[in-house]
């Protein structure tokens, strides 16, 4: 192949127009005149008083913005959704990835149980330690996978079970965020008492809905998963 | 929202509106649409009635797509489309037209418009604005386009309605807007001279065109235009006169085209022929009807004794009185060439051979074709007897609009200083000597004999065979396109201009088009292209 | 009142009638020939009223005619003949120089009914060319017309009259004068313009079918026309007549001035004469409008 | 009663699906009216503003004054309207699931005074509109979601890429702050701010040079979907935008420009139009050219204008609603959009729907168009700025020219097929064109509230 084939007019008119956009927004960036905030500061103060949280991140992902996450869940939802539908009809998909080796589905037998009682253990404790409802969930997920590796299609996931996880985590994220607000709180507002800095009951409803975001991300994920590792037949079987 | 106000002028048109309906209601009519119909009228009421602009919008507006749906039963796209186009233009220059008042005077009522603080460049732009909504309604050129399509192709009954009626809000709109709200001392007078000959070089070209049909409602259709064209015309004297002229005009011209329009349906109908061409001959079979007809032309032709001839008298004073000579020997020329398409339409349907063999067998006239017929020929025999008649109502409206009174010297006569006739006495004269001659005419003694057939006639010697076509309507007025001037005229059409502007916007559109289609990609290179562009323009 | 309208007409009749035999007689002499007697015309015309059988082709036939003698001898009526506006004035009182022009098209449109109403295509054929012809005529003449009423403030053709009585408009207005006297040749049916009826060398004009009496009333009718647009003429550029003698001069005068012109002048085609028509004695005219 | 309920609702039900998965039309039925509910409710009650986390630096607030709730009923009543106008159809669950985000979407990215909390919620509105696009599930429709996607990912790009900025700039993310503190950041910073966001929201809003994606996709969309694209999605971005814009207090030159572009955008769209053989693509450049109407009516920071756009604004939706839904019976039974299917069909309540659904676009009285455009127009008059009046009625023209040319193609073309509207349909597009001419005859009470919702736009969040 030419270069001028592979390297077209467009192509050099479009590396020219990225540089010199980007060099123009450095140019800006770099020219300002910045001042630091004390944002940080004063977070970490209302931190302690008002969630108990060890984990300031958590407080701010489910607590001081939980109705952002509330909207990250949603569109996690939506997409797997969207993704479901573009792969729903399309038949092409034929090859699997599959292992049959019967280590790999002993061995992931094993597995199975720990990395999912993992996945919830970094879910229970997102509040106290780095980790949490996203990151647990996509462990548990990942448990998921490994089954899907290993047994291919004869592992039969139960789906009415996984939609009713899929179904109450998240409508239980809600109705928390609406028992507060019902309990004369704000919406996701702290109905709860907040406990002792560091125990595992503590920071009031942050854990329940971390436990909540949890589940529902672990639920999409391994539907996510399914959706691009098996063909429509083995998922319907 | 609605404000509506009783107006002596408005009253003159609601009622001729209210007896061209009423009349218009006998006629039988395949495609009659009672909502439509009456949305018109109502859309009529309100334009006559309003005592602000935007009422009057809402009138004008609600007319103009009533009537494109009553047109829309019968006339094709093409012609749907120049209709729409122009009629929607039209409107939308009127809103642009009250918008600036708006602006300028703060207020949309008429009696609180007061324009004398506004520049006079604004007030320019108002009037040219506003023309050219009138401009379109009433058929000036070049904004005839859609006018003689139209008239053409809408039902026979719709036809009548959109001559006699809907063309006369333009000249509604005028002298309300122009005599009572802007007022004649903050117009331009090189405008007013413009319209003035656009009005009658209108009715020239209009009145050749006319000449040149071969379609008796095509025919009728330019007929409208230049009489129209003469309204204008004599509407932008801006005097008492002449309002009175364009006043009078108008009543004339809404019961000719009513009558004539209607006497040419009730030829469609039982012929089912509209072209001179397969017509002729018909003056023994519907005798009656070409009665009609000749009061119709005869009063369209401005011809004394009929009330043709008033109006066209007043017209030609107001002129005179202005020393707009020019002005009016190009009305007078117009007004002498509509002789010959007036001759045209009652040669070409009734006079001549018959060309269509069948025309034995048409059926009769039912009577109810004779209603609106009737009372416009009653309305012309009247206004030619006792022509000032109507006076005292036009100088109740000049009063309403701030103009002096006519003066008023008794029925029989009409005119002003300048000169005056007595249409009694016309009237009475031609009677007698018509009489008188007919009674000598029928003494004499000596007896008449009657053709054998309608072949027997001087044939250069011969007897002319039975499918040879003897009729000359379909080739009358053949031998004007031999003269220079006039086959200039016929020669030139609108239609390649607003062609041309029809095309321009075609290939835009085809243009835009396909910058629409773009692919994801080149989407996203136009977005950071464009963004970087701002960001160049707004750092630099 | 009415004696005088009766005295009108009879004048109108004979003098039209005179005129007509002299025109004939003038062309003879032109041509070398000796032409039929003064009274020949006369004479043509009761023959004609008495002759035996016509064809009539039904009413409007019938009717046509007589309409556009009544328009003839409207305009005659219409049109005062003296200019101290006593006796023979008519009902001059009762319109004006509009109503008389428009008089003066209302002969060719009863005539174009009658004609058109026999379905002779000759006939009709004759009607286009007279009408096609007047819009060629009456563009001058109006123009001329129009002018003089401006210049008098009048469309009166008494206070016209009057106002002559020191300078003749024929003097005040030449190019006025000019443009409506190539116009009044028209009128008047004589050569250069007189294709329409063509009564020589082409079967046909609008007298195609006309026989006996109707053509005795068709020849009357335009005696008194002729009579009626020289009177017109003489009243609206020759200051009009003092007296009787006064009339048959200035008629007379401007009488033989059109038949020399037309004997002078071969014919114009229709076509040639409107497109003349509009170019020559309009342009003349619009020149002579401006100067009012 | 909180204002979160507007969001948390319909994701609620979209969340418990499984429950009632036949069921979920009526469901959603049920949703839209508690949501018409609970506007009924705030009505009353206006403006308010509802904390979340009150304690908090990052506490997000929403707020409901006049303007939001304008663009809050509008758009329950036109979900409500979807929802009710869709209850026969079943096995459309996936549409429902879809709806009902989308809603919440809509109503946050109004209720939301927040930048971030905008991002979310006009990420949940965009990316159900791509999965909206793709539910034809053709490779039309595919394609379409795809290039939908993609400008959306720029669009979306851009949009945080100015949030970051001001975030960065000012540690706060609530409209009100961000407004008092705006004008004090680095000239360059606030301009590369605007930019971005004019970037985001302007893919968004489909305006010119940023909106060539558009026709494609509403081509592919389902034509019952692209009303709501049309009525509700397009309406909400613009809100924002703009609700931003007169908070940050931007200057003068800047508002021009967004004229300007809202002018050509007009323009060019009306243009395309007039030669396009498709009438869903007609129906899409018409929006445009609406959208383009809008932007330059908002950005003129004068009250008449702004209410006369609100009121266009709900005009534009009611009158889209109706054009695309009774497009998608002709659709149904011609099995195509082309203009020859559009002349081909046979139905006097269909025709007359159209007729006042393209009436009412072209601002003809007396329906509820007129009124709209007559406001905006008389706006303008007051403003002096009599060239965007007359640019404003030249287009208009030609965006007659071509809604007329369809009514006459379907009045003098030889029909092949006859329509029979069911009569749920019937009643609900007669009740949105009642609606029109209603609104065209009696336009006061909603002129007046149009005002006030006017003013608190113009106005901006203001920092308390």
């Amino acid at each position: 192949m030419s270069l001028k084939k592979t390297v077209g007019l467009k192509t050099i008119l479009t590396a020219l127009l990225i540089s010199f956009m980007s060099m123009l927004l450095l140019g800006v960036i770099m020219n300002a005149a910045y001042t630091h905030t004390s944002l940080g500061y004063d977070l970490l103060k209302i931190n302690t008083i008002s969630t108990q949280s060890a984990n300031a991140v958590t407080s701010v992902v489910t607590y001081f913005r939980g109705l952002d996450t509330l909207g990250e869940v949603t569109i996690l939802f939506l997409s797997i959704f969207g993704i479901g539908i573009g792969i729903e009809r399309s038949d092409r998909m034929k090859t699997i990835l599959g292992y049959d080796s019967t280590l790999l589905k002993i061995g992931t037998k094993v597995l199975f149980p720990l990395i999912v009682l993992f996945g919830l253990y970094i879910i229970a404790h997102g509040h106290l330690s780095p980790g949490g409802g996203f990151q647990g969930g996509v462990i548990i997920a990942s448990g998921f996978l490994l089954m899907f590796l290993a047994y291919g299609d004869s592992y039969d996931l139960d789906h009415k079970v996984l939609s009713l996880f899929e179904a109450l985590s998240g409508a239980g994220f809600i109705l928390v965020g609406i028992l507060a607000a019902l309990a004369g709180g704000a919406f996701l507002g702290n109905m709860l008492p907040l406990g002792v800095l560091g125990k595992l009951f503590s920071s009031g409803i942050l854990p329940i809905i971390y436990i909540f975001v949890g589940l529902k991300v672990a639920a999409e994920i391994t539907v996510l998963v399914e959706y691009f590792i098996r063909t429509q037949d083995a998922r319907d079987a | 929202m609605f404000n509506f106000e009783i107006t002596a002028l408005g009253n003159m048109f609601f009622g001729l509106t209210v007896l061209v309906f009423v009349s218009l209601f006998f006629v039988p009519n395949k495609h009659r649409s009672v909502t439509l119909y009456s949305l018109l009228f109502a859309s009529l009421a309100c334009i006559f009635y309003a005592s602000d602009l935007i009422t009057l919008f809402i009138g004008w507006e609600i007319m103009g797509w009533s009537s494109y749906f009553l047109i829309a039963k019968t006339a094709d796209k093409q012609t749907l489309q120049k209709y729409i186009v122009f009629n929607i233009g039209g409107a939308f220059t009127l809103l642009g037209a009250i918008i600036l008042i708006y602006g300028a005077c703060g207020s949309f009522v008429y009696s609180e418009l007061d324009f004398s603080a506004v520049p006079s460049g604004q007030v320019t732009a108002i009037t040219i604005l506003l023309l050219l909504t009138l401009f379109v309604k009433s058929g000036i050129m070049p904004f005839h386009y859609w006018v003689v399509d139209s008239y053409s192709q809408s039902n026979d009954l719709f036809s009548a309605v959109l001559s006699a009626i809907i063309s006369k809000t333009g000249v509604f709109a005028f002298i309300l807007i122009f005599f009572q709200i802007i007022t004649v001392q903050y117009l331009q007078t090189p405008i007013l001279e413009v319209v003035a000959w656009l009005g009658v070089l209108t009715s020239i070209i209009a009145t050749f065109k006319a000449i040149n049909e071969d379609e008796a409602k095509r025919l009728l259709a330019y007929s409208s235009i230049a009489q129209v064209g003469y309204i204008v015309t004599i509407l932008s004297i801006m005097g008492s006169l002449s309002l009175e002229a364009a006043l009078y005009h108008t009543v004339i011209h809404t019961f000719v085209k009513l009558l004539l329009f209607i006497n040419v349906a009730a030829i469609i109908y039982v012929s089912k022929q509209h072209r001179f061409s397969t017509l002729g001959g018909l003056l023994y079979k519907y005798p009656l009807n070409f009665i009609l007809l000749v009061v119709g032309i005869i009063s369209l032709a401005g011809m004394p004794p009929l009330g043709g001839f008033s109006s066209k008298f007043l017209i030609y004073t107001a002129l005179l009185e202005e020393h707009k000579g020019l002005l009016l020997a190009a009305v007078l020329f117009s007004s002498a060439s509509a002789f010959l398409y007036c001759y045209k339409l009652v040669y070409g349907i009734y006079l001549g051979q018959p060309t269509n063999p069948k025309t034995e067998a048409y059926p009769r006239i039912p009577l109810r074709f004779y209603v609106p017929q009737i009372l416009g020929a009653v309305i012309l025999i009247t206004l030619g007897t006792i022509p000032g008649v109507i006076v005292p109502m036009f100088n109740g409206i000049l009063g309403s609009v701030g103009f002096e009174p006519v003066l008023y010297r008794g029925v029989f006569v009409l005119g002003s200083d300048f000169a005056s006739f007595n249409g009694g006495v016309v009237i009475g004269a031609f009677g007698l000597i018509f009489v008188l001659i007919l009674l000598f005419f029928v003494r004499l003694k000596n007896r008449s004999v009657k053709p054998k057939d309608r072949l027997d006639i001087s044939y250069c010697g011969e007897v002319p065979r039975a499918d040879v076509n003897l009729h000359y309507g379909y080739g009358m007025g053949r031998e004007l396109s031999r003269i220079g001037l006039i086959k200039m005229i016929l020669s030139r059409s609108s239609h390649a201009l607003w062609q041309r502007v029809s095309t321009l916007f075609g290939d835009l559109s085809g243009i835009t088009q396909k910058l629409y289609t773009l692919s994801a990609q080149n989407m996203g290179l136009v977005i950071f292209a464009f963004f970087t562009i701002l960001l160049y323009m707004g750092v630099k | 009142m009415f004696i005088d309208l009766l005295i009108m007409l009879v004048m109108a009749y004979g003098f039209g009638f005179l005129y007509y035999g002299l025109y004939r007689n003038i062309s003879a002499r032109v041509h070398g020939r000796f032409g039929p007697s003064l009274a020949q015309s006369f004479y043509d015309s009761i023959k004609l009223f008495t002759k035996d059988t016509s064809t009539d082709f039904g009413w409007m036939f019938f009717a046509g005619p007589i309409i556009m003698a009544s328009g003839a001898i409207l305009t005659v009526l219409f049109i005062p003949y003296f200019n101290h506006g006593e006796r023979l004035v008519g009902l001059s009182p009762y319109g004006n120089l509009i109503v008389v022009l428009y008089f003066m098209v209302l002969g060719p449109l009863g005539n174009a009914l009658g004609v058109g109403s026999h379905g002779n295509p000759f006939g009709a054929m004759g009607i286009t060319r007279g009408l096609t012809r007047l819009l060629g005529l009456e563009m001058p003449f109006y123009i001329a017309v129009v002018g003089l009423m401006i210049a008098n403030e009048s469309a009166d053709i008494g206070t016209i009259m009057a106002n002559q009585a020191e300078t003749y408009n024929i003097i005040a207005h030449p190019l006025l004068f000019i443009a409506a006297f190539i116009s009044f040749l028209g009128f008047l049916g004589k050569s250069p313009f007189d294709v329409v009826g063509a009564p020589q060398e082409v079967y046909s004009g609008p007298a195609v079918e006309f026989g006996g009496k109707f053509l005795a009333l068709a020849l009357s009718q335009s005696a008194i026309f002729s009579f009626a647009k020289l009177l017109l003429m003489v009243d609206l550029f020759l200051g009009g007549a003092d007296s009787l003698w006064d009339l048959i001069l200035k008629t007379f005068v401007l009488f033989v001035a059109s038949v020399f012109v037309g004997n002078v002048y071969g014919r114009f085609t229709t076509a040639q004469s409107v497109d003349f028509l509009l170019k020559v004695p309009t342009v003349i005219a619009i020149v002579g409008l401006l100067f009012v | 009663m909180s204002l979160v309920y507007f969001i948390a609702i319909p994701i609620l039900a979209s969340f418990l699906t499984p429950f009632y998965k036949n069921y979920l039309r009526f469901v959603s039925v049920l949703v839209n009216i508690l949501l018409a509910g609970f506007a009924a409710f705030f009505y009353s009650r206006l403006p308010l503003n509802e904390f979340i986390s009150l304690d908090s630096p990052l506490s997000i607030i929403f707020i409901l004054d006049y303007v939001s709730f304008f663009f809050v009923s509008l758009f329950i009543g036109v979900m409500l309207f979807f929802s009710l106008y869709s209850i026969k159809e079943k096995n459309n669950t996936a549409v429902f699931v879809v709806t009902n985000i989308f809603t919440s979407g809509a109503l946050g990215l109004i209720l939301s005074a927040d930048i971030f909390n905008i991002y979310i919620f006009f990420e949940i509105a965009s990316i159900s509109a791509y999965i909206l696009t793709g539910l034809n599930r053709d490779k039309v429709a595919y394609s379409g979601a795809i290039k939908y996607m993609i400008v959306g990912a720029v669009a979306s790009i851009f949009l945080l890429l100015g949030i970051m900025l001001m975030y960065l700039n000012l540690g706060y993310l609530t409209l009100s702050s961000i407004g008092a503190g705006f004008h004090t950041m680095d000239k360059g910073i606030q301009y590369l701010v605007l930019l971005s966001l004019f970037i985001g929201f302007g893919i968004k809003t489909e305006i010119l040079p940023l909106n060539f994606w558009v026709a494609d996709i509403y081509q592919a969309t389902p034509t019952k979907i692209a009303a709501l694209f049309s009525a509700v999605l397009s309406k909400a971005y613009l809100f924002v935008f703009f609700h931003i814009l007169y908070t940050l207090k931007v200057d003068a030159p800047a508002l021009l420009f967004l004229t300007a572009i809202g002018l050509l955008s007009f323009a060019v769209a009306e243009l395309s139009a007039l030669r396009s053989k498709d009438v869903k693509r007609i129906f899409a450049y018409s929006t445009l050219g609406q959208l383009g109407v809008l932007f330059l009516a908002l950005s003129s920071a004068n009250v008449v204008v702004v209410s006369g756009a609100l009121f266009l604004i709900l005009v534009h939706s009611i009158s889209k609603l109706m054009l695309f839904f009774s497009l998608d019976l002709v659709e149904k039974k011609m099995h195509s959009t082309r203009v020859e299917a559009f002349a081909g069909f046979r139905s006097a309540f269909l025709f007359t729907i159209f007729a006042i659904g393209f009436l009412s676009l072209l601002g003809i009285p007396p329906f509820a168009g007129f009124i709209a455009k007559l406001t905006i127009l008389k706006g303008f008059a007051s403003m002096g700025a009599y060239g965007i009046v007359g640019a404003i009625l030249a287009i208009s023209l030609v965006e007659a020219t071509y809604f007329f040319r369809l009514l006459s193609a379907n009045q003098r073309s030889k029909k092949t097929a006859e329509i029979k509207v069911p009569l749920l349909q019937k009643i609900m597009l007669s009740l949105l064109a009642l609606a029109i001419l209603y609104l065209g005859l009696f336009p006061q009470g909603l002129l007046d509230f149009c005002t006030d919702a006017a003013q608190t736009l113009i106005q901006g969040v203001i920092h308390v």
